[in-house]
């Protein structure tokens, strides 16, 4: 029945299901005691205000957790980041981050992404981008500092 | 005596001066409810500008050719045209870039320069970040203290706490007169008469009034009054001071330039006359002429009859946000207590989602912290949705916005 | 090698893109020989600002909704086509009303609140009072030094007095670009390595450069640059600072208000990243529209071939002035040290009057102190005439001046 | 010949004769030792500058003088109005002085103004009108203190 029957809605090009879903069940959200790196980040102008947390042990995120308010989109976007990135190395995290933000600013693909491919149609509403990024920002912005420390 | 009600606007008439109300927005006709950021401009107001730049521009008192001179007459019959609309004297009258720089002036020249340490400056919680961080600059700067009148629950302002803070040392008070997130019209009579009696002057920013409502500055009894040109149909770009002789003369300068001066050396120099002490550098012509265009036309349709068309919105908009539910209503329900800006939350819905599903049908409000961070704090909310009113709108636009929130309500299962 | 020329301009096909040139005065065609004052606008400026107010008006950074965005992006991109201008980073880029508010916000920001009481500040002898005065404001309210480089009698900067200024305590340098009264272009490389030497800052009033002749922020060294909208072919009411990173991110704001905060409760505040925590309030986007179409505007002519265009009308110029004899003029007769903008006295005769005198024929040139009153003292003149040029000026303008001034000596028995 | 060879100029409607004459050779140009009035005037837009004094003996002007600089016109007008006033009394002081500015502000009559009315032309160049009646508002505005704290 899929595009077909007018009396089924068509799926929402923003808020897709899953992305709501993340939005009223976030995953990994609440405080990390134990981590390593943690990063705030601000959206002045919509007020939206978020705080990323996670712990490097052997070279792999092996816990992560966000806490904040905001819009449905950054608030899944930021659920989101949680569950793609708990568990992989960090060249991986540091991959998927840049692919995800490609995704949205430059329209480029999205395979692999998984769950992550439901925010592509923020790409369609300009002032919203900022929000779905705003936790990916964060985070690549943090790696960045600690690869330019540490040899 | 009952007041024979005006003749409703013709709406429509109106609408065909707004070149931007033709255009489509994601393939819907726009809705435009976000006039208490900025309004939209009628043909006259555009060609005014052009006319001028077509026809007369030239910088202002500082020549003897006749381009010159048209210019300075056209910038100082502007400014006769925009004091006449606030009943003013127009040798108080200072234009500025909007109602910030206004306020800026006040507290830089006034408050920071004339103020003593320890003296009190009084504003509301529901202020705009526009009159309220100049008054944090200067009272850091001078030493002042700063105290924030309370807000009561109904949105409107708590008047003993006012009794308790407009005493000494309260030299200043600066006040919105309608808010631009509650809408709440504040009761200025009493405000200025506390004050006054304390012994301290009254600011009022009337970015959110002047554009909506007859203001008199002299039935105001008020000593400063700042709004923005382009809240009132005028260009961007321009905003006026107006202020008492007897505070404007006192002050110094708030900054140094041409046009300012009476005469300078190297080391020292004296000041010009109000109001052109407080106009330093080359002036926004254009945009005078383009405001005096402005007034021109509201005052053509009328200030009454505009401020009746919104209240009539105002109650339309009002009941539909009770008839679709889950609507909490920030500001007074009394239509006699508050102008045509509503602000609301849908359910647990954030504000920019609201705003998006909004847009989607071409329905353009206001969603945020409308620069009243402190008033968010007050209402427990990170941002509100906001539907302003003005002239052009219809109560077609009223329901439209009724049928988007209630898709929000369907997207997010309100 | 020597350089190719280039192509003059097409001057009559210019003429056509501004409105205002087809204006009889006085009978006369208009001879608009006053662009150093502010300069006439084509119709793709006029046309930029009367298309954003009928299609994309909006408030800008707050919005969700598309036309709050299409602002937004509008007065982004006009930041980012200015700076392009100038070869700077869009991000130091401050939008002001004017060149006179850009020196106020130095003045204000960096000179009061973070030079310590001792430190001086030096500026020239050939200084419009708004690179003058608000220096004054702030050394008297902070206790700082004000010291003037002299001018030698050809109308160039003493350089041995700069040398002699440029020590410590010297903390900063606001010297113009070109003077608007001799047209005068200081040797800014030299100056600027004197100062940097010395630890001092250099602020750069480029009113009469970014107009006239390629100017690079990134060559010139300097830490700030100002220049006004209004006298590159763009809207009146808009202007810029430039300044470097560092002195910018240190500053403390100028104006409190909307758009320039980060978060802000009753007691404190905290500021927005640059350039937006110098932008307080709506900023006037139809301006910078203006702007942006002016910068492409200028372009598309090409500055080194305006300025050619400007150094052949100011040769023919001087030679009119002096086949006419009597006249004093002011300033460097060398075309390669000066730019087109030529002050003069004929004879006794009061500035105003020649200026009277030239109108009757619709000749527009400027007659008084130009906003120069140290200036005019060191000349020992009450007032002068300036004659300007600008892209759309001919020769036969310069000629019809002199016919013209032919006429003030007949009048006058000169 | 008057207007009727257009060998002989037309008299120039601003800058008659006799006001060119008043600009070289100025009267009652200097300073008075002995006055019981002084008073200072200036056109910050212009840079005219101009100090106008005057001795009142039994209710009657009895020594005049101006000095400063300024344009022709304001230095033909303020050389006019020491002549014209010279030797009269308050009221009639006052009544040339309104009418002198009426002729200009609102075109009024000239009649009885003598060589005050080659100055008529003025009126039509606005910019210049400030310039013609700088001694004269300086003048006014003396004696309207003069009045106000005299009984
Ligand atoms: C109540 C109030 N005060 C001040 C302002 C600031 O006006 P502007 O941005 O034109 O300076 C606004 C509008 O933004 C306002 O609504
Ligand atoms: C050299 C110079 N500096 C500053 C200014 C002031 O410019 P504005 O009046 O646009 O602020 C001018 C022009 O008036 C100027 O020529």
């Amino acid at each position: 029945m899929v595009g077909f029957s007018n009396t089924t809605p068509v799926e929402d090009d923003l808020y897709r299901e899953i992305v709501l879903e993340h939005y009223s069940h976030p995953r990994h959200r609440g405080e990390l005691e134990t981590a390593s790196s943690r990063v705030d980040a601000t959206n002045p102008l919509c007020g939206d205000e978020l705080s990323l947390a996670w712990r490097v042990e052997g070279g792999r995120i092996s816990g992560i957790a966000f806490s904040g308010r905001g819009c449905s989109i950054s608030m899944a976007s930021a659920s989101m980041l949680c569950e793609a990135l708990d568990g992989q190395d960090m060249a991986t995290a540091a991959d998927i981050a840049a692919r995800f933000r490609s995704m949205l600013l430059d329209k480029g693909p999205s395979d692999g992404l998984g769950d992550l491919e439901a925010l592509r149609g923020v790409a369609a509403y300009p002032v919203r981008i900022k929000c779905a990024v705003l936790a990916w920002n964060a985070l690549l912005q943090e790696l960045a500092g600690t690869a330019e420390t540490e040899p | 005596m009952i007041e024979p009600a005006l003749a409703p606007l013709d709406v429509a008439r109106i609408r065909a001066d707004f070149p931007i109300l033709e255009r489509k927005i994601n393939g819907a006709p726009l809705v435009y409810l976000d006039s208490a950021a900025t309004t939209q401009k009628p043909n006259v107001v555009i060609d005014a500008i052009g006319n001028y730049y077509r026809t007369s521009n030239a910088n202002v008192h500082r020549g003897v050719h006749s381009l010159g001179n048209e210019a300075t007459d056209a910038f100082e019959l502007g400014r006769r045209r925009v004091a006449q609309f606030i009943d003013a004297d127009p040798a108080g009258l200072v234009f500025t870039r909007n109602t910030t720089e206004a306020l800026n002036l006040v507290a830089a020249s006034y408050a920071r320069e004339m103020l003593q340490p320890g003296d009190r400056i009084v504003v509301t919680e529901m202020e705009h970040h526009s009159n309220l961080v100049p008054w944090q600059l200067a009272s850091e700067r001078a030493g002042l203290e700063l105290a924030a009148i309370r807000l009561q629950d109904d949105g409107t302002l708590d008047m003993d706490d006012a009794e308790r803070l407009l005493k000494p040392p309260t030299r200043l008070l600066s006040v919105t007169h309608q808010s631009n997130v509650l809408g709440t019209v504040n009761d200025l009579a009493t405000l200025t008469r506390l004050a006054h009696a304390a012994g301290a002057l009254v600011c009022v920013d009337a970015a959110q009034s002047v554009p909506h409502r007859p203001v008199s500055v002299r039935q105001l009894d008020c000593d400063f009054l700042a709004f923005s040109g382009h809240k009132m149909c005028g260009p961007m770009g321009i905003g006026v001071l107006w202020a008492r002789p007897e505070p404007l003369n006192a002050m110094p300068p708030f900054q140094g330039g041409g046009s300012m001066i009476l005469r300078v050396t190297l080391q020292h120099s004296s000041w010009n006359d109000v109001p052109h002490k407080f106009e330093a550098g080359t002036p926004d012509v254009a945009s005078v002429v383009g405001l005096a265009a402005a007034c021109d036309y509201i005052d053509n349709i009328g200030l009454t009859a505009i401020c009746e068309h919104e209240t009539r919105l105002t109650k339309r908009l009002l009941d539909v946000l009770t008839t679709i539910g889950d609507i909490d209503i920030h500001g007074p329900l009394d239509l006699t207590q508050r102008g045509g800006c509503v602000s609301f939350n849908v359910g647990n819905v954030h504000a920019h989602d609201v705003g998006t599903i909004l847009d989607r049908t071409g329905i353009a409000v206001r969603a945020g912290h409308h620069c009243c961070q402190p008033l968010m704090q007050r209402l427990g909310v990170p941002a509100t949705t906001r539907a302003s009113t003005y002239l052009y709108t219809t109560p077609n636009e009223i329901d439209a916005l009724g049928e988007g929130l209630a898709e929000v309500k369907r997207v997010f299962r309100v």
